[in-house]
């Protein structure tokens, strides 16, 4: 497509609308989650509410936190909103889609996973290291995870590249190859795993025998807590939003102009509250997994992706 | 320490007038054996590493080398040191079998006297044993290969092994390949022969297993790629496909072994050392992909797959040499390498604590830090592998590519771990408690490296090009520094790209903007410190924390098929009758070193068990050595009589 | 001539053989050295028929010399010895082998030194016929006694077979050409058993008798 | 080289050098025997073998221009081989001469040794000396059998100068199996004189020079050659240490006073393997290489093997270097039978070298004996600590011994291993490679063992007079030069004695 200013302009702020949107989606997802078990629950605009609270919020700061500790929500922030600048949202363009492809989400995710994890275990607290040393594990088989989904797609749609992948996505007639089906799979428990959704992880509860994440920030408050629970909930909608371009790329707006940009706008957040909600009600239906039965599910996501491989090289 | 700058110079020098440079060490000497130097990119570049990583180490043992001065004059490690050093570079330079060996040799001996440099420790001298042995072992396979290679030519010389190489019968180069991959893969500790490393490289003073680990370790590359390039005369044939094959397969297995051994490991130097063979098992992934492009022919992939593996020879060294050199600082001044009695350094060591986080960064591959820039090259290679024509070669290489990608998510996870453990967190022993900050020598030692990982990181170009020119292949990128990494697609698309540089400036800005966004949202707010939530039980102390034991617990129980841990498990209550309440309960979980215990022990024991009953002839009665004479001349006299 | 020739070297081989026999069949340290007296003086005595043969005059002296160390100043030294020692020491109680297989053995050793001689061509010399496989089954009987045998004593005296059959070897191939050797060989023979001698003297002071078995303690244990 | 030339020689000065060089030792005897004083044995005896390396390194210039010296009607007879055993016995009788200073005046202070036994000792010293002097320069292959054994009965006696239990076991294995394997050697050298005399052409009186019967040899009976040879090997090999004739080694070695053992190892087993050669050479003239050199590679592999496995399960340290030397002598015997120029010169500087590290690592390992009041090696630790400079001294040894470089045992054993695979033993040499690993890992651990580590409390740092370190010093000195860069005399010598043992027999 030619890319002229208004392009360039409106690449950018899908971006930020993606950053802006993300609570939204949340919220939503709780909204479905409170209405399926029968209770009225928040409004879908609470998760706003609560960063706006927290922002204003007085820090408390454990005595035994270093630099560290304080640096850490901020370089998670940077990474993930950054990994948000990449990714096309509702037009195929991005002014960054040079600057990087997949794997370097990866990077930027892997780089945001570290920097929480160690300020997880800067306060010597217990839940602190609990919570530290579950997403150690889980992160690191859900890498290889999401390294292989992209492997399968990069195949099936030649580049790592997300414009180009997201393109090429969208100009094949028949997508559902039994290749893509199985990446597919294997992105979607990606998505929840990386949401820390049921089965994986409660974010409702604070349960030492439940929570993974919620463990590991629980030492952070005020501004910094605020940091984390946006970047979590971009970090959400960035997955989801890749897995809705990618496998089911209609209605994306391949050129510039103002009805075919509302068009994608508007598939784009139908299609985003539709996934959400898929979730939500998978969520209901599913309990907390015990944790040395994620790694099953990691690995079928694996399997599912290396057969995806076989499948397209067959 | 100067030779180390001058050896950049001479590095910098040679690549960039690719024109190869030549002299004899002994210039005129009638020895049987000459000792020529020979110094093309590929050396170069080497020397470049050596030069580089060796300068820093050296400005770092300034301070260091002061650990030992109070138990025994430092003049012995110094001298062992440099002379070390120097043999590394003699053995990159040397053009002649002989003196590969020879200076190889020299190599191993010197490093082996540094690791039993501190030779109070009984367990110091066993691993030096160890070390020593496996690469004397390794050293006879080089020899055997060399020597198949002499006959094949009739040459010691390597200039004869170049010309040669086209010439020489495809079976030849399959068993001098095999060999040489023995016999080098033993020197880098790729999987099954990596035992004597994560005993060796701890042993060494730190200084030293930074160079060992980093440069030692290396040569074996520069000896595997000479041997696959050079005298393997590597083309595009089908035959070299499997050459490719073993190396990847080999490399893929080194990684994935060295990286879960490294995960669960409590003392930080063995931690660092089996993560060397997991990155080594990278770099031979790459090397192996770059083998495999090249006998079917893609030589632009080719080079990608070769400029990934080279670009992580280079960073490896890198952030390698510096992790070890921060293990070291932590060694200089709590006197432990055990991670369980760290802790809460970052307040006592700060800068140490920084440096260490970029290493530990760059090695994880997370952007926008070198490792993660080769690792993204590895990756791509891997990604190219629609171009190989061949299906099972391709899904093997996928198999290959989850193993790679599970190294980088344990890789991550095991630095996550012990920077965590060392760093953070409450002090786990008084040692920790009264630690200081190291001198500045040992910092700007350091720092030279950190600064050169995040350089790497942030214009990959120069190291690219480095490499590119040093092995003169077609550059596969612009020249100027901040350019895109691009690789196109068979459509002519964008495959993928990639520009760390602007990365960073993105994260930077976003962090910038982020942060006025917050404050104008949330108006100014203050901060109090208070002590951490302690479910109002009052008194957290160290023993409460996670500890790098059971940081890595989840790992060991989901890799369980791989450790075979066993928990000890032993418990004191207060009374019999009640067996809950207890006074103390003591959880001991050990690991086992499935290599050491299935591969090795058999096969020594066996060994000794063969020996004991041979020497047995040496009985002590007369009478039975005149009956061996009696027996040799019968035997040898009937021999002859029946044989005509 | 001829006829003198061909029956009298077959019976002085045979009587040499004889003797050697004599020394293993025999337990007692006397015995062996009267044995090992005849197999000396049928030694001299073959020495002067071949230098008789072959009218080399060297051998005659030889023969003199053989007659002089072997069956005069050996036996005496070896008395001088063995004189203040103990019945156990002198007496050969329990060789490794027995008597009857040591027999049956060193009749073997005969055979295969027959059989190993055939390949060496004679050219019709009737001498090396006769006294060329005698002499090797003199070295290998020898070597056998001194590998059988527990007593240094013993060992000594099947190294004096051994050597025997080493002179006889000499003169018959060489017919005694080059004197000094033979007499070199003599004195070293005779030095050697000198030391020997002491060296049993020693033995039989440190561990007062002059059993073999003491002298295990050197090996690898 | 024709008779005309070797009369020439012998009429001409040049047997007055072997004369001098002969009758030194003897005159030393003499002196030692007749003025009993320490001091002057001592000084006399330094002095003669001084003089010995000095005549010793004449005659070998002589050799170096002239090819070859022969005197008193060729029963003397000097080539390029014979020189490569004559630098070993004048370099290391010097030095262990000068060693023997320190060593046996140590004892002879603490009262191990009394009045008799020191002039005994001196005496046979220089006999000693005197008679492995002979094996070289004689022509007369039954003269060179003569000094053989001669330097079985002086070692002997050496042996027995300590009135001890296993000295005494260790001299009389020592006699009765050299004695015996030597008379085997007496058969075949006659049988090889036998061979010549069928030989129509030879007049008998020279028969048993070696330069008539390599003239000669092609003419010979095969079959009596070959029977000759094998008598040959098992004879010379049981002196020569080869396996499995070996056994009496480690023990004569291991009890021996050190400076003897160094002669022993360093010099004698080199005699041995000499003769050995010499007669290798007759014998590839008759009936072509092969035949012995299968021989050689077996037994040399044999006794590789043995030896390095042995290594492994020593206790005590004197043993070990005994069973290190059969290791090399089976290295060098291997090296002859591989055959190619790379392994003859190979083995002419593996003798070389061997002569120069092992008697290092005896007078190495005497001091730390003396010192530690010990031989068993579990009970000496931390060397290094107690006496840096012997304890340096005797890791390099060690290491040289083991071949490592930057020592010249390195070069010499690469130079043979490479020629192995040349030469088409590729089996052989594999096993030669393996083994030697084996050697290496034992020998290492033991080395690393007793030069590091901790000593015990009572220990009392400071070396052992000078007179111990400085014979070490100019070995370890020779051994690293030769590591890098081998003189020009030598490698024409290397060169020679190719010729001399390829091209049939004489060089010229």
């Amino acid at each position: 497509m030619n890319v002229d200013i208004i392009t360039v302009i409106l690449g950018f702020a899908q971006s930020l609308i993606l950053i802006a949107l993300s609570p939204l989606i949340t919220g939503i997802m709780r909204k479905v989650k409170a209405r399926t078990q029968k209770r009225i629950g928040a409004s879908v605009f609470q998760p706003y509410y609560d960063i706006v609270k927290l922002m204003r919020k007085d820090d408390v700061v454990s005595d035994q936190a270093s630099w560290l500790f304080r640096f850490a929500p901020w370089v998670n922030f940077a990474a993930i909103a950054t990994s948000a600048l990449l990714i096309p949202v509702f037009i195929i363009y991005s002014p960054f889609e040079l600057v990087g492809d997949l794997l370097l989400i990866i990077g930027l995710f892997g780089l945001a996973r570290f920097f929480t994890i160690l300020g997880g275990l800067d306060t010597a607290s217990a839940f602190g290291g609990l919570g530290s040393s579950r997403e150690m594990m889980l992160s690191a088989l859900i890498e290889p995870a999401l390294f292989l989904t992209i492997f399968t797609l990069s195949l099936n749609f030649g580049a790592t590249n997300i414009t180009t992948l997201i393109n090429s996505a969208s100009n094949l007639h028949v997508l559902i190859t039994p290749s893509v089906l199985f990446a597919l799979i294997s992105m979607f428990v990606i998505v929840i795993a990386e949401a820390g959704r049921l089965p994986f992880d409660n974010p409702a509860t604070h349960l030492e025998l439940t929570m993974v994440h919620e463990a590991m920030i629980l030492e952070y408050s005020g501004k910094r807590l605020a940091l984390i629970e946006w970047s979590q909930s971009i970090k959400n909608l960035i997955l989801l939003t890749l897995m809705i371009n990618i496998f089911a790329p209609w209605g994306i707006a391949k050129s510039v102009s103002i009805e075919t940009v509302g068009i994608g706008f508007a598939v784009f957040l139908v299609k985003a509250s539709v996934t959400a909600m898929l979730i939500a009600f998978i969520e209901t239906r599913v309990a907390k997994w015990r944790l040395f039965r994620i790694p099953d599910l990691i690995t079928i996501a694996i399997a599912s992706s290396m057969i995806g491989i076989v499948f397209f090289y067959i | 320490m100067i030779a180390s700058i001058l050896a950049i110079i001479l590095s910098i020098s040679v690549i960039s007038n690719g024109e190869p440079l030549r002299a004899s060490l002994l210039g005129n000497i009638p020895t049987l054996f000459d000792l020529p130097i020979y110094v093309d990119g590929v050396s170069a570049f080497f020397i470049f590493i050596l030069g580089l990583i060796s300068f820093a180490v050296s400005l770092y043992s300034i301070g260091y080398s002061k650990h030992y001065a109070v138990k025994n004059g430092t003049s012995v490690l110094g001298f062992l040191f440099n002379f070390f050093i120097l043999s590394i570079l003699l053995v990159v330079t040397s053009n002649s079998v002989f003196s590969f060996l020879l200076f190889w040799e020299t190599m191993a001996l010197t490093s082996f006297l540094l690791v039993i440099y501190e030779h109070e420790h009984e367990s110091n001298l066993k691993s030096g044993m160890t070390y020593i042995v496996m690469t004397h072992f390794g050293t006879a396979f080089i020899l055997a290969s060399f020597l198949i290679l002499y006959i094949q030519t009739g040459s010691f010389s390597f200039d004869v092994f170049r010309q040669a190489a086209s010439s020489t019968p495809m079976l030849i180069k399959d068993i001098v390949f095999i060999l040489a991959f023995i016999g080098f893969g033993t020197k880098a500790g790729i999987v099954p022969f990596h035992i004597w490393l994560p005993q060796a490289h701890p042993s060494a003073p730190s200084n030293a297993s930074a160079l060992m680990s980093a440069v030692m370790i290396k040569t074996a590359i520069y000896g595997l790629v000479r041997f696959i390039f050079d005298y393997g005369g590597l083309g595009p044939s089908m035959d070299f496909a499997w050459w490719g094959l073993l190396l990847l397969s080999v490399g893929a297995v080194s990684s994935v072994v060295g990286v879960l051994y490294a995960v669960v490991e409590k003392d930080i130097k063995r931690a660092l050392a089996f993560s060397s063979i997991e990155n080594i098992g990278i770099i031979l992934i790459g090397l192996g992909l770059s083998v495999i492009f090249a006998a079917f022919n893609l030589p632009s992939l080719s080079i990608l797959a070769l400029v990934a593996s080279m670009y992580h020879t280079l960073n490896h060294a890198v952030f390698k040499s510096l992790l070890f050199m921060c293990a070291g600082s932590i060694d200089y001044t709590i006197h432990t390498k055990n991670m369980e009695s760290m802790g809460g350094l970052i307040r006592k060591m700060p800068w140490t604590a920084l440096l260490f986080l970029i290493g530990a960064l760059s090695i994880s591959g997370l952007p926008p830090l070198n490792g993660f820039i080769s690792e993204w090259l590895t990756m791509q290679a891997l990604l190219s592998t629609p171009y190989i024509m061949n299906t099972n070669l391709q899904i093997l290489i996928a198999f290959t590519s989850l193993a790679f990608a599970l190294t980088a998510g344990v890789g991550a996870a095991t630095f996550v771990k012990i920077f965590g453990v060392s760093f953070l967190s409450k002090s786990r022993s008084e040692l920790a408690l009264n630690a200081v900050e190291v001198p500045r020598t040992m910092l700007a030692g350091k720092g030279v490296i950190a600064f050169t990982a995040v350089i790497l990181g942030i214009l990959p170009f120069i190291g690219i090009n480095l490499i590119t020119s040093a092995f003169n292949l077609k550059s596969f990128s612009p020249n100027n520094y901040f350019g895109y990494i691009s690789l196109s697609n068979t459509s002519g698309g964008n495959f993928a790209s990639l520009n760390p540089l602007i990365v960073l400036l993105l994260l930077v800005s976003v962090a910038a903007c982020f942060y006025v966004f917050v404050r104008i949202v949330g108006k100014a707010t203050s901060e109090r410190a208070f002590t951490t939530w302690d479910c109002g039980f009052g008194g957290l102390n160290a023993r409460m924390e996670y500890s790098a034991t059971s940081l890595s617990q989840p790992l060991r129980k989901v890799f369980k098929f791989f450790y075979k841990p066993r928990n000890k498990i032993t418990r004191e209550v207060y009374a019999e009758s009640n067996p809950y309440l207890r006074r103390k309960v003591k959880i001991d979980s050990t690991t086992r070193n499935l290599f050491e215990e299935l591969l090795y022990e058999p096969v020594i024991s066996a060994c000794i068990f063969l020996f004991d009953k041979i020497r047995m002839i040496q009985t002590g009665k007369v009478n039975a050595y005149l009956l061996y004479i009696m027996i040799t001349l019968v035997l040898l006299l009937i021999f002859v009589r029946l044989t005509p | 001539m001829e006829i003198f020739q061909i029956d009298i070297l077959p019976i002085s081989s045979a009587v040499l053989l004889i003797a050697t026999f004599g020394v293993i069949v025999r337990r007692g340290f006397m015995d062996w050295l009267s044995a090992y007296r005849y197999q000396a003086i049928a030694l001299s005595g073959i020495t002067a028929i071949i230098a008789f043969v072959t009218g080399a005059w060297e051998l005659y002296i030889a023969a003199a010399l053989t007659i002089l160390i072997k069956a005069i100043i050996i036996p005496i030294v070896l008395l001088r010895v063995t004189g203040g020692l103990s019945f156990v020491s002198r007496y050969e109680l329990n060789p490794y082998i027995s008597v009857r297989l040591s027999t049956i053995i060193s009749a073997l050793l005969v055979a295969l030194s027959y059989f190993l001689t055939q390949q060496i061509p004679f050219k019709s010399d009737q001498i090396l016929r006769a006294y060329l496989p005698v002499s090797i089954s003199l070295l290998l009987i020898g070597l056998f006694v001194m590998v059988n045998r527990r007593v240094a004593l013993n060992q000594v005296v099947g190294l004096l077979i051994l050597e025997n059959g080493l002179f006889l070897f000499a003169t018959t191939l060489t017919r005694g050409v080059s004197i000094i050797i033979e007499i070199g060989i003599f004195i070293d023979i005779l030095v050697g058993v000198i030391i020997s001698a002491s060296l049993m003297s020693r033995i039989s002071h440190t561990f007062d008798n002059l059993n073999v078995d003491n002298l295990e303690q050197l090996k690898d244990e | 080289m024709s008779r005309e030339m070797i009369e020439f020689f012998a009429a001409s000065g040049f047997s007055i050098l072997l004369t001098l060089l002969i009758s030194t030792p003897i005159i030393a005897l003499l002196l030692t025997t007749f003025s009993r004083q320490k001091k002057i044995m001592e000084t006399v005896t330094i002095f003669s073998t001084l003089l010995i390396m000095i005549q010793g390194f004449v005659l070998v210039a002589e050799v170096i221009s002239e090819k070859s010296i022969s005197a008193f009607n060729n029963i003397f007879y000097v080539d390029a081989f014979s020189a490569v055993i004559i630098i070993p016995i004048s370099i290391v009788g010097f030095v262990s001469a000068l060693y023997s200073v320190n060593y046996i005046g140590r004892q002879y202070d603490n009262g191990f040794l009394d009045k008799r036994q020191l002039v005994r000792y001196y005496q046979e010293f220089n006999l000693f000396i005197f008679t492995m002097l002979l094996v070289p320069l004689s022509n007369n292959l039954g003269l060179m059998w003569i000094a053989i054994e001669a330097t079985t009965l002086v070692s002997v006696l050496l042996i027995m100068l300590y009135v001890k239990e296993s000295a005494i076991e260790a001299a009389w294995k020592y006699l009765i199996v050299a004695t015996v394997g030597l008379s085997f050697a007496f058969f075949g050298t006659t049988f090889f004189y036998y061979a010549g005399l069928n030989v129509a052409n030879s007049d008998a009186s020279d028969g048993m020079n070696w330069t008539t019967m390599v003239s000669n040899a092609s003419l010979f009976d095969p079959n009596i050659v070959k029977i000759a040879f094998i008598f040959i090997l098992v004879g010379y090999g049981t002196k020569a240490g080869l396996a499995p004739m070996h056994t009496w080694l480690p023990d004569a070695h291991s009890e021996a006073p050190t400076p003897v053992s160094a002669l022993l190892s360093g010099v004698l087993l080199n005699c041995a393997i000499y003769a050995i050669i010499r007669f290798h050479i007759v014998s590839s003239v008759s009936v072509g290489p092969l035949f012995s050199n299968q021989l050689l590679i077996i037994l040399g592999v044999v006794s590789i093997g043995i030896a390095a496995i042995s290594i492994y399960f020593q206790r005590d340290m004197k043993r070990m270097l005994a069973y290190s030397s059969v290791e090399h002598m089976g290295v060098i015997a291997f090296a002859v039978g591989t055959g190619s120029i790379l392994g003859i010169s190979g083995a002419v500087l593996h003798i070389l070298n061997h002569a120069i590290v092992k008697p290092l690592m005896f007078f190495a390992s005497g001091t730390v004996s003396q010192k530690y009041e010990t031989k068993a090696m579990k009970q000496i630790k931390g060397v290094i600590k107690t006496m840096p400079v012997t304890g340096a001294l005797f890791l390099m040894g060690g290491l040289a011994i083991i071949g490592m470089p930057p020592f010249n045992i390195f070069m010499s054993e690469f130079m043979i291993i490479s020629s192995g695979f040349k030469s088409g033993q590729y089996l052989a040499s594999s096993l030669v490679i393996f083994f030697l690993i084996v050697m290496f890992a034992g020998f290492m651990s033991h080395l690393v063992k007793m030069v590091f580590g901790n000593p015990r409390k009572e220990m009392k740092k400071g070396d052992l007079g000078r007179l111990a370190i400085v014979p070490m010093i100019i070995l370890i000195i020779l051994a690293l030069i030769l590591g890098f860069y081998i003189p020009e005399p030598l490698q024409i010598l290397a060169k020679d004695v190719f010729n001399i043992i390829n091209k049939g027999g004489l060089s010229s």
